[in-house]
């Protein structure tokens, strides 16, 4: 059975290479991303973690900052760990590139700077993949298609359900500054009436 | 009228006048190697026409000649493109003219 | 010789071969050239057959249209396009044509004056087998020198047209140069060739 | 979808960039997106010097259809729908990969008999996959299509039981979160009894046919040849991993849906070039029937289906489920806030990260080399595009 | 005499169907009577010419559906079976299909060259069929240089190819023209030589000689001089790029080669002219390997033409089966086959075939005698030859087989990769090597 390895230990190995790029948040292994790589490496070259399968590497949005997150997976000593880098600069997200420990991290750095927007400094060939060079905007973030007035598309609540878990509870997105592309709402945003008529 | 040897001898003539034109005033050097290879074959068409109308001891021998000529065209025309080859790839250029190293 | 078949044959394939030559002259492009010469060489064949001289007809058509064309097209691929145009060479133009009429004049007034005592006896037949046991008997040996020839022919095409080392690595250089976008590479001073001309090491170390 | 430049260049003359220039130049040859051996449409821009390829850049996106932004705006049962389509030559697997997912976000516990149901379909998917992904790499070869017909015979035996259990051949959104839509109809044990008895023979026919065939050997032993430790630093997963002698197995490493109490074998390849990739796949197919020998012979009765309310919203958190699939590791990585939709879904693609190394593979030999090698590595547009 | 020539003689010749000299012989003197001498001669050929397009035509619709209807039963489906009972109309729909699609042509295209390619493609495929005799007096033009001709003919075939590639301005037909080239040339050498060894011991070039020779001796060539045969028969499946030589238009790889641009009827007729190519070159193989219209003294009772129809049959049905069954080989292992294989063992043969000749002639042997022993031993040979080359000329990677292991217990990454690899006992599956 693949058995998560246990991020204190990981921290030990990166702080031990890389003082203090590392921390622990509930669980789950956090990297700065200023010493991503050096770090990374210290995990993928130490006989003990030996992460030397990269088994995923994507990104979520989290309305407020980016997260990065890596899946790193030894495969003689069956163990997987989730490390995530945090980027609070949505304007022009950056993460140093893996491309050099790892040459499978090529196409997948391609498509989350596709969709994402994130730019992995030293990429040696960072194009879009999927979507053509002149496309407005980044499809995965969460402001892209955003409807006026900041409420998510999608589903607030469903018909026949109590009017009280309706989700996302009005007023609770957290507003964020708009972004240049966003679509510009016409007239002045009142978002409390909004809230009524959809519920 | 009897199409007789003077008739052949016409037609080889101007073949050979025309393959001379052009190997004259071509400026590609393939476009020499097509006059040599007209010029050629005119000879061979006045040969034939010699063993046909010649006497009959003349005829064999110059077919065996006009098979030599062949042979010796083919080999010409190999080696002469592969010059010509050997001439762009140092000179990237095969026109005749351009190529005038040996002037002093 | 006199019916009218042979007439329609001879006069066909004359036109066919001066017309198929004279387009070489015309024709802009080089490829369009080489389909005329192979047109006249056609018809030169048919004017062997009407000189019932069948096995150098089929001869002619096997290495003339057959091999020394398609060598000549493939020589004109090999070459960049730029220099396919078929065109005169203005200034050598004039001069040329003047000595070719000179020589024309001269070769027609001997081909119509002279007596050549032509006689009219029946063809060669079988001229296969009778060129074949001439080649063997009595023409020996300019059979072998021609042997030697083409043997010598072959090799000495093949060591000219071969990439040796240094060509390759200007080659390659100059390719690499392409990917990478800068300017074509100056064959003169290439040090030491970036990629490792590796690849036709093979060929020149076989 | 392409670019100005990209249309440009198609619409001038595609000669103009043989002959400009001095020297002569690396041509240019676009293989796709209408081509047809790439599988689907995806594009090989391919320099060559002669035949010999120098630079093969992959250019892709023709099926982008983003899902990972449309499954944000739907609930977690109405995303089953999609990983049909991600990879559509082998829709049980991904099922199967997005429900484990699920479940692992919502905590759920699957009956038996359902695992042992989905065991079955994934096994059964695997073998028309293999039979598809070998038959079109023989075609690739040039043989054809003889080949190509003889193992499509065996795919429509099981796409048959596909259709007779959940109506659909390809796109079968047969699973759900905690289990599997329906239970096996009873006139499907008997086809599975007698697809089980004819597969042996059948096996023997390929090869004898094709493993002896000397042309197939000259064309594809040695060929698109990769190291393990490149592969292995590449990501590769699946039979093209297997084939270069690294014994990666998600059914041994991390058994699930009950795997460990099956008894079957991974097969591994020496060089890691084409054929090898080829005979890999044929022994799993073998490794695949016995399995599936074993989960007829053992499957459980009860319930198929967990009681799982249709808008089941996990709390927040996430999940990174990973199952093997015909291609190699197929991974769904959610995110959940709470919402009955999930925050992020990501699906990790085994063709597209296999696709890392086809310029490694493909650099140096010839074009015919280039379509072997990709027709070897087995790739499905859609879940490159996703 | 057997009733049935009797019964010729008794009708008169023109009754007997089993030599159709006969007919043009009656014509042509009917003519000679009352029309100039000239017309009689133009009437010969036309009546010649019209005689192969009768057989060519409606065995080119018929190929069509028989090519269609076998492989599919190689590949477990029915075939076309949809137009006209059991699809036998089926050509003909897909000919009417193809005279109504629109004759597309590229924008940048070389016109004149463009246009050329599909009718003078037809000229080497009709030519060639003047010199193939369906019976003792019944060619069109029993050449003494008939097999020189057939060479001659089918080189002129590779010029037209070529015009079609490269004026196409399209890169995959580009490929497919310069590859038809290339492979076409440098095919030519063994198919010359392998002919080279009949013409030597048959003594003539005509084709009708060298089939008169083997009734006369009653041997078929193809015992006396199999490798020669093998090598013309995978000569000529080369120069009609048939797989598994069909390098030029490799669909996988070069879309369809030197005819990607071309569509409609201009694309008919080159689907038609290659069938048709096929028929003549089976044709050719059955008339010099396999006897021709001769069959040990069955010639006397069935038509001639009959017999060979057959035999061409017989040898169409094989080339139809290696297209359908083998994969395509590499443009390189195509030359290198050819260069390295074929040219060498063809070579070796025409020595063999000179030094048999010689002591048959001026040893001179008997040969109801000699033949049966010269067979024996080249067939020896060829058995010899052939192993050899399958020992000798394997490209590195085929030495070592190909095996398969089982991973058992050690799943995991490099190390137990290791572990696997450096095991003892024997791998659970290995296939090629020697």
């Amino acid at each position: 059975m693949t058995a998560t390895y246990d991020a204190t230990a990981a921290m030990e190995i990166v702080n031990a290479h890389a003082p203090g790029a590392a921390c622990v948040d509930d669980g789950v292994l956090f990297l700065e991303p200023e010493r991503l790589v050096e770090s990374v490496q210290s995990l993928r070259d130490s006989g003990e973690s030996d992460l030397v399968f990269l088994c995923n590497l994507t990104a979520v949005d989290q309305e407020l900052h980016f997260e990065v997150v890596y899946h790193l997976q030894s495969l003689d000593l069956n163990h997987i760990l989730q490390i995530k880098a945090r980027v609070t600069d949505r304007e022009d997200p950056a993460v140093p590139s893996l491309t050099g420990l790892f040459y499978g991290a090529h196409l997948q750095e391609r498509e989350v700077y596709d969709l994402f927007g994130i730019r992995f400094e030293g990429h040696p060939d960072l194009r879009r993949m999927f979507l053509w060079e002149g496309f407005p905007g980044y499809p995965l973030r969460k402001d892209f298609l955003q409807m006026p007035g900041q409420v998510r598309a999608g589903l607030p609540g469903f018909p026949h359900e109590s009017e009280e878990n309706a989700w996302p509870v009005p007023g609770s997105v957290p507003q964020r500054p708009m972004h240049p592309n966003d679509p510009q709402p016409e007239g002045d945003l009142v978002v409390a009436e909004e809230s009524e008529e959809s519920s | 009228m009897i199409i007789g040897l003077e008739h052949y001898l016409v037609l080889g003539a101007l073949l050979f006048c025309i393959g001379f034109f052009i190997a004259l005033s071509k400026k590609n050097a393939v476009g020499v190697l097509i006059g040599v290879e007209l010029m050629l074959n005119a000879v061979n068409l006045t040969l034939i026409a010699f063993s046909r109308f010649g006497a009959t001891e003349v005829a064999l021998s110059t077919q065996v000649f006009v098979v030599f000529i062949i042979a010796v065209a083919a080999a010409e025309v190999a080696v002469g493109l592969a010059l010509a080859l050997v001439v762009y790839r140092n000179r990237q250029t095969i026109s005749v003219d351009r190529t005038t190293l040996l002037k002093g | 010789m006199s019916d009218f078949g042979f007439h329609l044959a001879f006069w066909s394939l004359a036109a066919m071969t001066l017309g198929g030559a004279s387009m070489i002259i015309i024709s802009r492009n080089l490829i369009h050239a080489v389909i005329w010469l192979v047109m006249s060489m056609l018809g030169i064949a048919g004017l062997y057959l009407t000189l019932s001289a069948d096995f150098i007809a089929v001869v002619q058509v096997l290495i003339y249209v057959g091999a020394i064309s398609v060598l000549m097209l493939f020589a004109i691929m090999l070459t960049p396009r730029a220099e396919r145009d078929n065109s005169q060479n203005i200034k050598t133009g004039g001069p040329a044509a003047l000595v070719v009429l000179l020589v024309m004049i001269s070769t027609l007034w001997v081909a119509i004056d002279t007596d050549w005592g032509a006689v009219r006896e029946a063809a060669l037949t079988d001229q296969a087998r009778l060129i074949g046991e001439s080649l063997i008997k009595h023409y020996i040996l300019p059979f072998e020198i021609g042997a030697v020839l083409l043997t010598a022919a072959l090799v000495g095409a093949i060591a000219l047209a071969r990439q040796d080392d240094e060509d390759a690595a200007v080659h390659a250089a100059s390719l690499q140069a392409e990917l990478d976008g800068e300017g074509s590479v100056d064959p003169v001073n290439v040090v030491d060739p970036p990629i490792a001309a590796e690849a036709p090491d093979s060929e020149a170390a076989s | 979808m392409t670019t100005a430049d990209d249309t440009q260049l198609a619409m001038q003359g595609t000669i103009e960039a043989l002959t400009t220039g001095d020297g002569s130049e690396p041509v240019v040859v676009n293989l796709g997106p209408q081509h047809p051996s790439t599988h689907g449409v995806f594009r090989l821009k391919v320099t060559l010097d002669g035949e010999i390829v120098q630079d093969a850049e992959m250019r892709i996106g023709y099926l982008h259809r983003s899902m990972e932004k449309l499954a944000e705006e739907r609930t977690y049962t109405q995303n089953i729908p999609f990983t049909d389509r991600i990879d559509y030559l082998a829709a049980m697997s991904n099922n199967l990969a997005y429900c484990l997912a699920a479940e692992e976000l919502l905590g759920i516990e699957v009956p038996p008999r359902a695992q042992a149901i989905r065991v079955m379909f994934a096994e059964l998917q695997r073998v028309a996959s293999h039979a598809m992904a070998n038959g079109t790499f023989i075609n690739d070869c040039g043989a054809w299509h003889t080949p190509l017909f003889y193992m499509f015979r065996d795919r429509e035996r099981v796409l048959d039981m596909f259709e007779m259990t959940c109506g659909a051949r390809l796109t079968t959104n047969y699973m759900r979160i905690g289990g599997v839509a329906f239970d096996l109809p009873d006139e499907l044990l008997p086809t599975l009894e007698s697809f089980l008895a004819d597969m042996p023979d059948r096996i023997a026919d390929y090869e004898a046919l094709l493993m002896e065939n000397e042309i197939l050997h000259a064309r594809a032993r040695g060929v698109g040849v990769i190291s393990p430790e490149m592969a292995i630093n590449s990501s590769l997963s699946g039979p093209v991993l297997r084939a270069t002698g690294v014994p990666w197995d998600l059914r041994k490493a991390n058994p699930y849906c009950g795997y460990e109490n099956y008894e079957f074998d991974v097969p591994v390849g020496e060089q890691g070039d084409c054929f090898d990739r080829f005979l890999v796949r044929m022994a799993e197919v073998k490794e695949s029937l016995k399995i599936l020998r074993q989960v007829v012979d053992t499957l459980p009765d009860g319930p198929w289906l967990a009681d799982v309310p249709l808008h089941a919203r996990p709390e927040p958190g996430e999940a990174y489920a990973r199952v093997e699939s015909p291609r190699g590791e197929l991974g769904f990585y959610l995110v959940s806030d709470g919402g009955p939709a999930p925050y992020r879904f990501h699906c990790r693609p085994p063709s597209l990260i296999n696709l890392t190394a086809l310029k490694e593979m493909s650099v140096g030999g010839t074009l015919a080399d280039a379509i072997v090698t990709l027709g070897s590595i087995d790739i499905v547009v859609g879940e490159i595009d996703r | 005499m057997t009733d049935l020539a009797q019964l010729g003689n008794v009708l008169g010749a023109w009754y007997d169907f089993r030599d159709l000299n006969n007919l043009q012989r009656l014509i042509t003197e009917w003519i000679a009577e009352w029309g100039p001498d000239w017309l009689a001669s133009i009437v010969t050929g036309v009546l010649g010419a019209l005689g192969i397009l009768a057989v060519v035509g409606p065995t080119l619709l018929i190929l069509i559906w028989v090519e269609r209807k076998v492989i599919s039963r190689f590949q477990q489906r029915y075939g076309p079976n949809r137009v006209g009972p059991k699809g036998l109309l089926q050509p003909v729909a897909d000919a009417v299909k193809l005279i109504l699609k629109e004759q597309l042509a590229p924008r940048a295209a070389d016109k004149l060259i463009f246009f050329l390619p599909p009718v003078l493609i037809f000229v080497p495929g009709i030519l060639i069929w003047g010199v193939l005799p369906f019976g003792p007096r019944m060619s069109v033009a029993d050449l003494n240089v008939g097999v020189l001709f057939l060479l001659a003919v089918s080189g002129t075939a590779v010029l037209v190819i070529f015009m079609a590639g490269w004026s196409s301005n399209n890169k995959y037909a580009l490929f497919g023209a310069m590859r038809a080239v290339a492979m076409s040339i440098s095919y030519e050498v063994p198919m010359v030589l392998a002919l080279l060894t009949l013409v030597v011991f048959s003594g003539t070039m005509s084709v009708n000689g060298i089939v008169e020779w083997q009734q006369q001796e009653d041997v078929i060539f193809i015992l006396l001089f199999p490798l020669s045969a093998i090598a013309f028969f995978f000569a000529a499946s080369a120069e009609l790029n048939r797989t598994p030589a069909d390098i030029s238009e490799a669909e996988s790889e070069i879309v369809a080669g030197y005819h990607t641009e071309y569509s409609g009827m201009r694309f008919g007729l080159f689907y038609a002219v290659e069938l048709g190519n096929t028929l003549v070159v089976s044709g050719f193989i059955a008339t010099f390997f396999l006897g021709g219209w001769w069959l040990w003294g069955l010639d006397q009772w069935v038509p001639s033409w009959i017999i060979l129809l057959v035999k061409t049959g017989a040898v169409y049905f094989l080339l139809i089966w290696t297209r359908g069954t083998l994969p395509r080989l590499r443009i390189d292992q195509l030359m290198s086959f050819c260069w390295k294989a074929l040219v060498p063992a063809t070579l070796l043969f025409v020595v063999v075939a000179f030094v048999e000749r010689t002591l048959l002639i001026s040893e001179g042997w008997d040969t109801t005698v000699a033949l049966p022993i010269m067979a024996v031993f080249n067939i020896a040979l060829t058995l010899g030859a052939i192993m050899l080359f399958a020992r000798v000329a394997r490209p590195a990677p085929l030495r070592r087989p190909a095996r398969i292991r089982m991973a058992g217990s050690d799943i995991g990454g490099l190390r137990a990769a290791r572990e696997v690899a450096s095991r003892r006992e024997e791998p659970q599956f290995q296939v090629g090597g020697d």
